[in-house]
């Protein structure tokens, strides 16, 4: 057997009791810190919104919408009929740029376009993922305006992401449509405000007057994936 | 005071296997004093452990190795590398699963209910069994969560809070098993740990070398036998075991009602819950007498876990396993008196089918063979023990096969009845989970206090009052399996 | 001979507006296709690739990525748009299929320029289903499409001499062409043949006039291994003339086939099978017809008869023989019958005789031509007004067979200096007496146009590249000869041509295909406006009113029975089509090779269908691997054994065994055509089988001849004997039906449903989805499978996965047999999701992956999943299917390899970027680890719905059609909405015979079955059911 | 053992103030009683240090009850109130589906989970709990400069009276401990802080 006399015998020092508060602060602290960093790192808020890549053409939605009062579906010309929005073809381009400022710089991507027949390249900004289907139609027919997805675009030099896009923010508006709905006239209107603010009661009433169905309906998984 | 080698020469040859509920069988032999334990014990995890360890550890390591990979080939491929199919959506994955959780019931019930019965005898293998129960709840919890189709988001089984707004399905039992396994597995470990302090305090106090005598410092938590420490440390084991008690026989009712809850003839049988639990002591004791009886040979623990503690055991083992009998009979008995077509089907089929095999082997392993143990000749026979838990091991594995596999082969609709053949890659997760299995109890052997001391002492007739002078002290001076207060104490004084 | 690997080059094109073929549009578009970075294309690169599906909106669904940010998208509009195009919503546009000589009406839908699916055309005579609005379309058009996208068709002009062979291009092939057809006109085509397959098309009759008209000499011949010149030969001895026979069965009250499979190997089978349901449905009113079917074989009619007698070939005729004496069409001496084949014949002749006019008699296509002529005499001997009669075209062809042994002949007599070959692959499917290959490795110039660069190409010095049905002009006559025209639905995705280009090629005429056909079309159609009528031929997809004329030339007198001693030494070998691969040009069709036979339920092979009764005296079991041998020729075969084969024959089915099919099809089952001469096509007698001692593995679907009896006797429970009900079969005959209409409710198991808890709703808002499955009239074709496949995405996942037991079908048919193995009955239960309202499979799921939305639809969330399989476990219909591997990206004939990547990202890179072409983008395409199952085509629900709500219309019952439903010839499947006490659905849901599959445990399904009613004669009818089943209590 | 003697405990490098002092005793009757003398004697800031939790020691010692199991109380029903709280707001509130026809609020469904949670909680309130009211961990203590001490978690009993006790007296208190059995008695002491 070893005997204690021959051992060296060894004392914590005093310093390691005061290392307990340390040692419980660093475990909680640390879950906090994680679960934090995680909810807010992996949060659609923070990878998703903000999104704003370079485009081939510079062009300018706050220039063409929001001072020249382009409507949406001047160019967007499918939201309504179809579940895509279509890209305009260059062609929608030109039918005023071959007057307007047609030797630009800026219009370089589109003019090669139409000599060559190559489409422009518009890199993607709003981007679900492929298992959900949304459809543009359903929503502009029934009164979901153009600017509560997609924000102020008649503001943005370049299209970024206003909103995450994620399936708890479309839920949200699932359940309570009505805190988003608007007269179909004013759908592509990017600064209509209710009349008195008063959106809840007008939402309401739209709800039944466009004969959207009730939560549960609106939040089945059928809805959306397929 | 008694070395070590003096103890194994001295191991007296009492029998203590006696019936005679007048005698109070010593749960100690050899003569040993509170040192002599303490020695026996502690010196387990300071001397170099013996060949056949290496050996063992050697294997472990290899079967272990073998999970690993099966592990990188699931996941990278799919669990198309099983053999599980269209209508066998389950086999050895769940099987595996309920098998391991059937073996760490016997720890925690060793532990918490037989300490909540009094029953001393346990303190010599509780031990052993809580430190078995863990390993078997790391290879169950395993199973779950590899099962799946898409592993990498299992963690979806838990509420938390995400973009999706989506929550877990609480109707389903597939999630009262996550759950309930979870806690088991958190609080049989804090059962194990916190039994393991005194303990580990004994390692640290006899420690060579820095390291191990820092590494055991920290794990006893600077524990040093303060009576008022013991106070509420009884307390709070005592609260442990009465938690542990309704969890343990909670976690396999819950992992039952995987089944019992389905739609599946042959599975949704309200016997269920205490089949199983009966089932899962059956197969947990099968798993530590095939632990302890090995151990106490190799260690030198035939003084703490003697003859009657084996015994005892043996005597567990066959009374659940007439218990699960009955229960194998029940099922037959209420399918037939159902008088419906599938039930009835479902278990002509289990034993008339195609796999009819698998079914009449759980039988001979399960019903026929722990008969041997009406004898006592059997149950103080250490080999005819190790075989008859042997054969309990392979049948509780093969009665989880037969409700699993078999009942899916042949369900309601004739066209869609299949078959079932496991791949290399099933038998190599079953071998690599003994392995990640042994490898953690082998570790534990080397490094842990593989018998609880403390405990062992405090049976010992030398930690009690020789002169209880006042009734307080005579209320609290309990002595669980004494008979006769002032008969003196055998075992030595200077 | 060695296959070269197709070399990459520019080969995707986006498909063009189909009316805006101009060279400028053509440009346009392709580069429109191409996305912004042609590059990326040219090199095939996978990225590229997906940026371009990614603007066309393709392949929305595929994989279900996670919550990172995917790969940057690019957007590719078009520069300049096409007319009345808009992204993303489907197109369709009628067409026609030529499948030996007969036109198939299509309609095919296109998702952006991408043909996707092919539905029957609802306008077409033999497409239309009885009274519906639904057009129907069997497996093999249905699958068509896979083959469009198929990576193994042949891309480029290959040039072989001897054992070399090398890449060529059509310049090269034009100008070597060019040559040698200069020299042939000049010597009036002396030397030349040509050798096309069968062809319905007036512009190839028309291109063939052409030829033959500018090179007199050269010969044209035609050549199907499936022909039906037996019945034009009949037709004539016994009328006079050719004629084609067109069945109007919803006319007939009696029908007596005799090997005739008029439900689904007929050319019309369509339209046969249509108005034969007709007649089944109306069992409620009791006015149902009875079919007697006495057939060599056992065929998916046979399963549909309601008395069928199976008999050796030899016995068929002397069947007829009797039939035609009794009917007075025939004199002769006495045809001695056994005790069962006479009960037949007077039950027959009884019904027929008192039916009159209302009875028809048919025989099989491939039967001799007394037996077509006997036929024709009956029918007009009873005056039958169910049967009429058109004049075969191109009656100045020789027979298919005769057509290919003269050429033979003339081949090995080196008279053919040119040969050329237009589709067909006689190399492999040719009379194998007559050694075609042998001779045709003579030919100097042999040029073969086709698909794939297949067996026959590999002999020929030219392979050229044929373009698919789906990519090129084209026109066709259906069995009626009505014609149609085809119209592209994009450009060939491998620069193939047509048989019509090809020919105005050799022919010197710059012509493309649209010209051609048009030219053609102007004899077609009428004079004035050719304009608008060609619009509206393109628009319908078929001329009706252009079909052949009904002729009734008076019978000719038949020479008188002559009792021909049959011998019955040795088996009858039976040879017919396969249901699957027909004669062998579908085997590169994953689809097709995963659709379990109708019979057999096997996949992925061919087997010698072989009686229980032979087995057992040969000593044979299922899988032994058998040597059949006949005339010094001689295979090995798996012996599979199917009740109800006639006892001595073995059918062998053909369309297997090619050894240059492609990398799905090749050495898949068993070639028999090496036991089929040119004098005996469709049997041959004293055929030895032996034994090899070796046992191959049949991957079938359903695995009935492997129970043993603990599992036989509780089959039989629960499918109920000959004739009556079990547990989960409900079926009667018609009296018995009469007699007791609530049959179908007798012996409802645990009917008492004690709830804990009233469900929270409904699940009818605003609308309830159901279906109605009417086992009356299903016939088990399998069309609704491929349908499904094709409309879900459901992947191939090859025989070691079938072996397994993985195959993933969301619908399959249950083909039962009741009764002995001698005489079995079969009933067939089309089984898929049922959408139970209290569905246990979503109670069991730990992450809310598979739940009910409000309309009662049992909905399966995908990128929910975790693949628990529990639910798989808990569904008592076995109908969920799990994605044990990527099964688009894993190669069918392939094991699953390991993937390295992030998982979600598998299917984006593994799976053949002409493959993912095929995804129907409505529908999530489903990853590794993943449920799946029948979702009701709720895409097709929401595309329907949300298009009223849009338009702000009230949704009509029949607006929301599901795939299975679309491509029943039957119209057994009903779907709609529950909520409308008028729609079809609701209707069958409160028809007495309607029962719920397992409904005693409480599951409250939505889909509803229609009790099985037969209608056999009284001689046959099973005795009335003892009282109580069996089986349960 | 020898004639009583307390010498300042030897191995331990000269540490000075004198926390208190340390008596052992050999078997379990001896500490008792001498526990009982001690309580006698009134004092407060003492402990009995023994291998193994020695029965009636408590009442030797006059401790009283601990309050542990009042938390576990908390701690279940804590557990048992999360359990409902989570099942409640995920499948009946927050995000309700139809599932099985079952109703939104399916209570027997989820009492298998709100069981095992109210378990966690007990238990983990037992261990932490305990660990807490012990101070543990609480790796540095005067006592590990003992040598003789080691035995503590051997087969020895110890008496510890700390100096800060409003009745010590280091030489009475000795005298005390010997005279009640101790087989050895010895200074305690620390280094200055």
């Amino acid at each position: 057997m070893s005997n204690p006399e021959q051992r060296s015998n060894f004392v914590f020092p005093r310093w390691t009791n005061y290392l307990r508060p340390g040692v419980v602060a660093a475990v909680v602290g640390g879950m906090l810190y994680l679960s934090v960093l995680f909810g807010v790192g992996a949060s659609p808020k923070t990878t998703a919104v903000g999104y704003a890549p370079i485009q081939p053409v510079p062009y300018s939605h706050a220039l063409h919408v929001g001072q020249l009062g382009i409507d949406c579906r001047y160019c967007h010309s499918t939201v309504d009929k179809a579940a895509f929005a279509a890209i305009p073809p260059t062609q929608v381009c030109m039918n005023c740029h071959q007057g307007i400022k047609p030797d630009s710089p800026r219009l370089l991507a589109v003019k090669e376009s139409w000599a060559t027949g190559k489409p422009v390249p518009w890199v993607k900004v709003h981007d679900l993922p492929d298992y959900a289907y949304f459809n543009h139609a359903a929503h502009v027919n029934k009164g979901i305006g153009c600017v509560s997805c997609h924000g102020r675009v008649d503001r943005m030099e370049v299209v970024r992401q206003e909103q995450p896009l994620s399936m708890s923010w479309c839920l949200d508006c699932h359940r309570k449509p009505e805190e988003h709905l608007r007269p179909l006239d004013q759908i592509t209107n990017m600064s209509w405000r209710p009349p008195g603010n008063d959106q809840k009661r007008i939402g309401l009433e739209l709800k039944k007057q466009y004969g959207i169905r009730d939560a549960s309906y609106m939040t089945a998984c059928s809805t959306c994936h397929r | 005071m008694a070395t070590v080698d003096t103890v194994s020469q001295q191991v007296d040859r009492v029998d203590n296997t006696t019936d005679d509920p007048t005698v109070r069988a010593p749960l100690v032999l050899g003569g040993k004093d509170f040192t002599a334990v303490t020695e026996t014990v502690a010196s387990i995890a300071q001397r170099k452990p013996p060949l056949a360890w290496y050996i063992a550890f050697g294997i472990s390591l290899a079967l272990l190795g073998l999970l690993g990979a099966c592990l990188a080939y699931l996941v990278s491929t799919g669990v198309g590398v099983w053999g599980n199919n269209q209508p066998v959506a389950w086999a050895f994955d769940i099987v595996n699963f309920v098998f391991w959780v059937g073996i760490g019931h016997a720890g925690t019930l060793i532990s918490a209910i037989l300490f909540l019965l009094r029953q001393n005898w346990r303190t010599s293998i509780n031990r052993f069994a809580e430190a078995m129960t863990i390993f078997a709840v790391v290879c169950a919890g395993l199973f779950p969560a590899i099962h799946v189709g898409r592993p990498w988001l299992a963690y979806w089984l838990f509420p938390i809070p995400n973009q999706m707004g989506m929550w877990p399905q609480f109707r389903s039992p597939l999630l009262w098993d996550v759950f309930a396994v979870s806690t088991y597995a958190t609080v049989s470990l804090l059962f194990w740990y916190v039994g393991m302090l005194p303990d580990l305090a004994t390692l640290r106090d006899r420690a060579v070398g820095k390291v191990r005598q820092i590494v055991y410092g920290v794990l006893a938590l600077g524990w040093n036998g303060s009576s008022r420490h013991w106070h509420r440390f009884e307390r709070a084991y005592l609260l442990l075991a009465a938690l542990a008690t309704p969890l343990v026989l909670s976690v396999h009712s819950v992992v039952s009602f995987d089944f019992a809850t389905s739609q599946v003839a042959g599975w949704h049988t309200t016997l269920f819950p205490p089949y199983f639990v009966a089932g899962a002591v059956f197969g947990g004791f099968a798993m530590v007498i095939t632990l302890a009886v090995p151990a106490r040979q190799l260690f030198g623990l035939k003084d703490l876990i003697t003859l009657r503690h084996l015994e005892n055991m043996c005597k567990v083992l066959l009374g659940t396993g007439l218990i699960v009998a009955y229960a194998y009979g029940t099922e037959l008995f209420i399918a037939w008196y159902s008088g419906a077509h599938y039930e009835r089907f479902a278990f002509i089929n289990r034993f008339r089918g195609p796999m009819a095999w698998s079914a009449w082997l759980m039988v001979l392993c399960n019903v026929v063979a722990p008969q041997l143990l009406w004898f006592k000749k059997a149950r103080t026979n250490v080999w005819v023990m190790l075989v008859v838990a042997m054969f309990v091991n392979v049948g509780m594995w093969f009665e989880r096969f037969v409700i699993i596999v078999t009942s899916l082969t042949r369900d309601y609709l004739p066209s869609s009845w299949g078959g079932y053949s496991p791949t290399w890659v099933d038998l190599g997760m079953l071998a690599g989970s003994f392995g990640l299995f042994f490898t953690l109890f082998l570790l534990f052997l080397r490094f842990g206090p593989v018998v609880a001391m403390a405990e062992v002492k405090t049976v010992m007739p030398q930690a009690h009052l020789k002169h209880p002078t006042t009734a307080d002290e005579r209320k609290f001076d309990y002595q669980p399996d004494e008979h006769h207060h002032h008969r003196p104490a055998r075992g030595g004084h200077p | 001979m060695d296959k070269p690997t197709p070399q990459t080059g520019k080969q995707y094109w986006r498909s063009l507006e189909v009316l805006a073929e101009t060279p400028q549009v053509r440009q346009l578009i392709e580069q429109e296709f191409a996305g912004y970075d042609p590059a990326a294309i040219q090199s095939m690169s996978r990225r590229g690739f997906m940026k371009v599906m990614g603007a066309s909106m393709a392949l929305a669904g595929l994989t279900l990525s996670g919550c990172r940010r995917w790969p940057e998208q690019r957007l590719a509009p078009y520069s300049a748009a096409p007319s009345n195009r808009i992204p993303g919503v489907p197109e369709q546009y009628a067409t026609v299929m030529d499948v030996g000589g007969v036109a198939m009406g299509l309609l095919v839908s296109s998702h952006d320029g991408r043909p996707v699916k092919v539905e029957g055309n609802p306008s077409h005579p033999f497409a239309r289903t009885f009274g519906g609005r639904l057009g129907a379309a069997d497996a093999m058009a249905q699958a068509s499409v896979l083959e469009l996208y198929d990576p193994d068709r042949s891309r480029q002009v290959v040039q072989r001499d001897g054992q070399q062979s090398q890449y060529s291009d059509w310049e090269k092939f034009s100008a070597a062409a060019a040559a040698a057809f200069a020299t042939l006109g000049k010597a009036q085509g002396q030397g030349l043949a040509i050798l096309s397959e069968a062809s319905s098309s007036p512009s190839v009759a028309d291109m063939k006039r052409r030829l033959l008209a500018a090179m007199p000499q050269a010969q044209w011949y035609e050549y199907e291994p499936m022909s039906s010149d037996n019945r034009r030969q009949g037709t004539r001895q016994a009328a006079g003339r050719e004629l084609r026979d067109i069945l109007h069965l919803t006319d007939a009250d009696v029908v007596v086939l005799l090997d005739a499979d008029i439900l689904a190997s007929h050319p019309a089978h369509l339209r046969y099978a249509a108005d034969w349901a007709a007649r089944r449905r109306q069992a409620d009113q009791g006015n149902m017809n009875r079919v007697y079917i006495a057939e060599s074989r056992f065929s998916v009619t046979g399963m549909a008869a309601d008395r069928r007698l199976a008999l050796r070939p030899a016995r068929v005729m002397a069947l007829l023989e009797a039939l035609a004496q009794r009917l007075g069409a025939v004199g002769g001496e006495a045809v001695s019958l056994s005790d069962e084949e006479r009960k037949f014949v007077d039950a027959s002749v009884a019904d027929l005789h008192a039916a009159g006019k209302r009875a028809v008699v048919a025989v099989g296509e491939h039967l001799s031509p007394r037996a077509h002529a006997l036929a024709y005499a009956i029918n007009s001997a009873l005056h039958s007004g169910a049967v009429r009669y058109v004049a075969e075209p191109g009656v100045d062809r020789p027979s298919h067979v005769a057509a290919i042994t003269e050429l033979t002949r003339q081949m090995a007599q080196r008279q053919v200096k040119t040969l050329l070959i237009l589709g067909g692959n006689p190399a492999y499917d040719g009379p194998a007496d007559l050694e075609f290959s042998k001779a045709l490795g003579t030919v100097p110039l042999s040029i073969h146009l086709s698909h794939y660069d297949n067996e026959t190409s590999a002999l020929c010095r030219w392979h050229l590249p044929r373009a698919h049905y789906l990519e090129c002009w084209g026109d066709g006559r259906a069995w009626d000869l009505t014609p149609s025209v085809a119209q592209p639905l994009i450009q060939p995705l491998f620069g193939g041509k047509s048989v019509i280009e090809l020919l105005a090629l050799l022919m010197g005429e710059a012509l493309d295909g649209e010209q051609i056909v048009r030219r053609t079309w102007q004899s077609i159609l009428a004079k004035d406006d050719f304009e608008k009528a060609w619009r509206r031929v393109l628009h319908d997809g078929v001329l009706r009113e252009a079909a052949g004329a009904y002729v009734q030339p008076q019978a000719v007198q038949q020479s008188p029975t002559r009792s021909a001693a049959s011998s019955l030494a040795g088996f009858d070998l039976r040879f017919a089509a396969d249901y699957r691969t027909y004669d062998g040009r579908w085997a590169n069709n994953g689809w097709l090779q995963e659709l379990p036979d109708p019979l057999t339920k096997l996949t992925w092979d061919n087997a010698a269908l072989l009686a229980p009764a032979d087995a057992q005296s040969l000593g044979v079991s299922q899988g032994d691997l058998l040597r059949i041998s006949v005339g010094g020729r001689s295979i090995d075969i798996a012996a599979c054994l199917l009740p109800g084969q006639p006892a001595g024959v073995i059918t062998l089915p053909l369309g297997y065994g090619r050894w240059a099919s492609g990398s799905v099809g090749t050495k898949v089952g068993v070639n028999t055509y090496p036991l089929r001469t040119g004098q005996d096509m469709h049997y041959v007698g004293g055929a030895t089988v032996k034994r090899t001692g070796r046992v191959y593995p049949l991957a079938l679907t359903q695995d009935h001849h492997l129970l043993n009896d603990v599992g036989k006797q509780a089959r039989d429970a629960r499918i109920g004997s000959k004739g009556q009900s079990g547990l989960i079969i409900r079926e009667t005959t018609l009296d018995q039906y009469k007699a007791d209409p609530k049959f179908a409710h007798r012996d409802v198991h645990g009917g008492v449903h004690l709830q804990l808890f009233e469900p929270p709703r409904k699940f009818n808002d605003p609308h309830a989805w159901g279906m109605a499955i009417d086992m009356s009239s299903c016939i088990g074709c399998s069309g609704c499978v491929v349908a499904c496949q094709a409309e879900n995405n459901v992947p191939v996942v090859g025989k070691d996965q079938v072996l397994a037991g993985r195959e993933m079908h969301w619908l399959r048919v249950d083909r039962y047999f009741k009764g002995e193995p001698a005489d079995p009955a079969v009933v067939n239960q089309v089984m898929l999701c049922q959408h139970c309202e209290t569905a246990p499979c979503e109670q069991v799921c730990p992450v809310a992956a598979t739940v009910h939305d409000t309309e009662g639809l049992n909905t399966m969330v995908y990128n929910r999943c975790i693949g628990t399989r529990y639910c798989s476990n808990n569904c008592p219909y076995k109908v969920r299917r799990f994605n044990y591997f990527d099964f688009h990206a894993k190669d069918p004939r392939g094991g699953a390899k390991p993937w390295p990547g992030l998982p979600d990202t598998q299917q984006r890179q593994a799976i053949d970027q002409i493959k993912q072409m095929v995804f129907n983008p409505e529908v999530t395409v489903r990853m590794r680890g993943v449920m799946e199952k029948c979702t009701y085509c709720v895409q097709r629900i929401r595309a329907a719905t949300s298009e009223r709500r849009i338009a702000g219309q009230k949704l009509m019952d029949g607006d929301v059609v599901t795939a299975c439903q679309q491509a029943c010839p039957t119209q057994a499947i009903v779907f709609g909405d529950l909520n409308d006490p008028n729609s079809a659905v609701s209707q069958l849901h409160r028809n007495q015979r309607a029962y719920g599959v397992l409904e005693e445990l409480n599951t409250q399904p939505r889909t509803k079955y229609l009790a099985r009613i037969t209608n056999p004669d009284p001689g046959s009818a099973p005795a009335p059911k003892p009282g109580k089943d069996h089986g349960g209590h | 053992m020898s004639a009583p003697s307390y010498p300042a405990a030897g191995a331990v490098p000269a540490p000075r103030v004198l926390v208190g002092l340390l008596a052992e005793f050999e078997d379990v009757d001896g500490v008792v009683s001498a526990a009982k003398c001690v309580r006698d004697a009134g004092f407060q800031r003492w402990d009995v240090h023994s291998p193994f939790p020695i029965h009636g020691i408590d009442r030797a010692m006059g401790i009283r009850a601990t309050v542990l199991p009042w938390l576990v109380l908390g701690g279940g029903v804590a557990g048992v109130s999360a359990g409902l709280l989570v099942a409640w707001y995920a499948n009946a509130f927050d995000y309700p589906l139809y599932v099985s026809g079952k109703p939104l609020m399916s209570l027997p469904a989820f009492i298998p989970v709100i069981f095992e949670l109210g378990v966690l909680l007990a238990a983990l309130t037992a261990v932490f709990g305990m660990l807490g009211l012990n101070r543990l961990p609480m790796l540095h203590n005067p006592l590990f400069h003992s040598e003789r001490f080691r035995r503590v978690t051997n087969d020895r009993f110890f008496i510890v009276i700390e100096a800060t006790d409003p009745l010590f007296a280091e030489p009475a208190v000795a005298e005390l401990l010997l005279s009640a059995g101790a087989v050895h008695v010895e200074r305690m002491e620390t280094e200055e802080d």
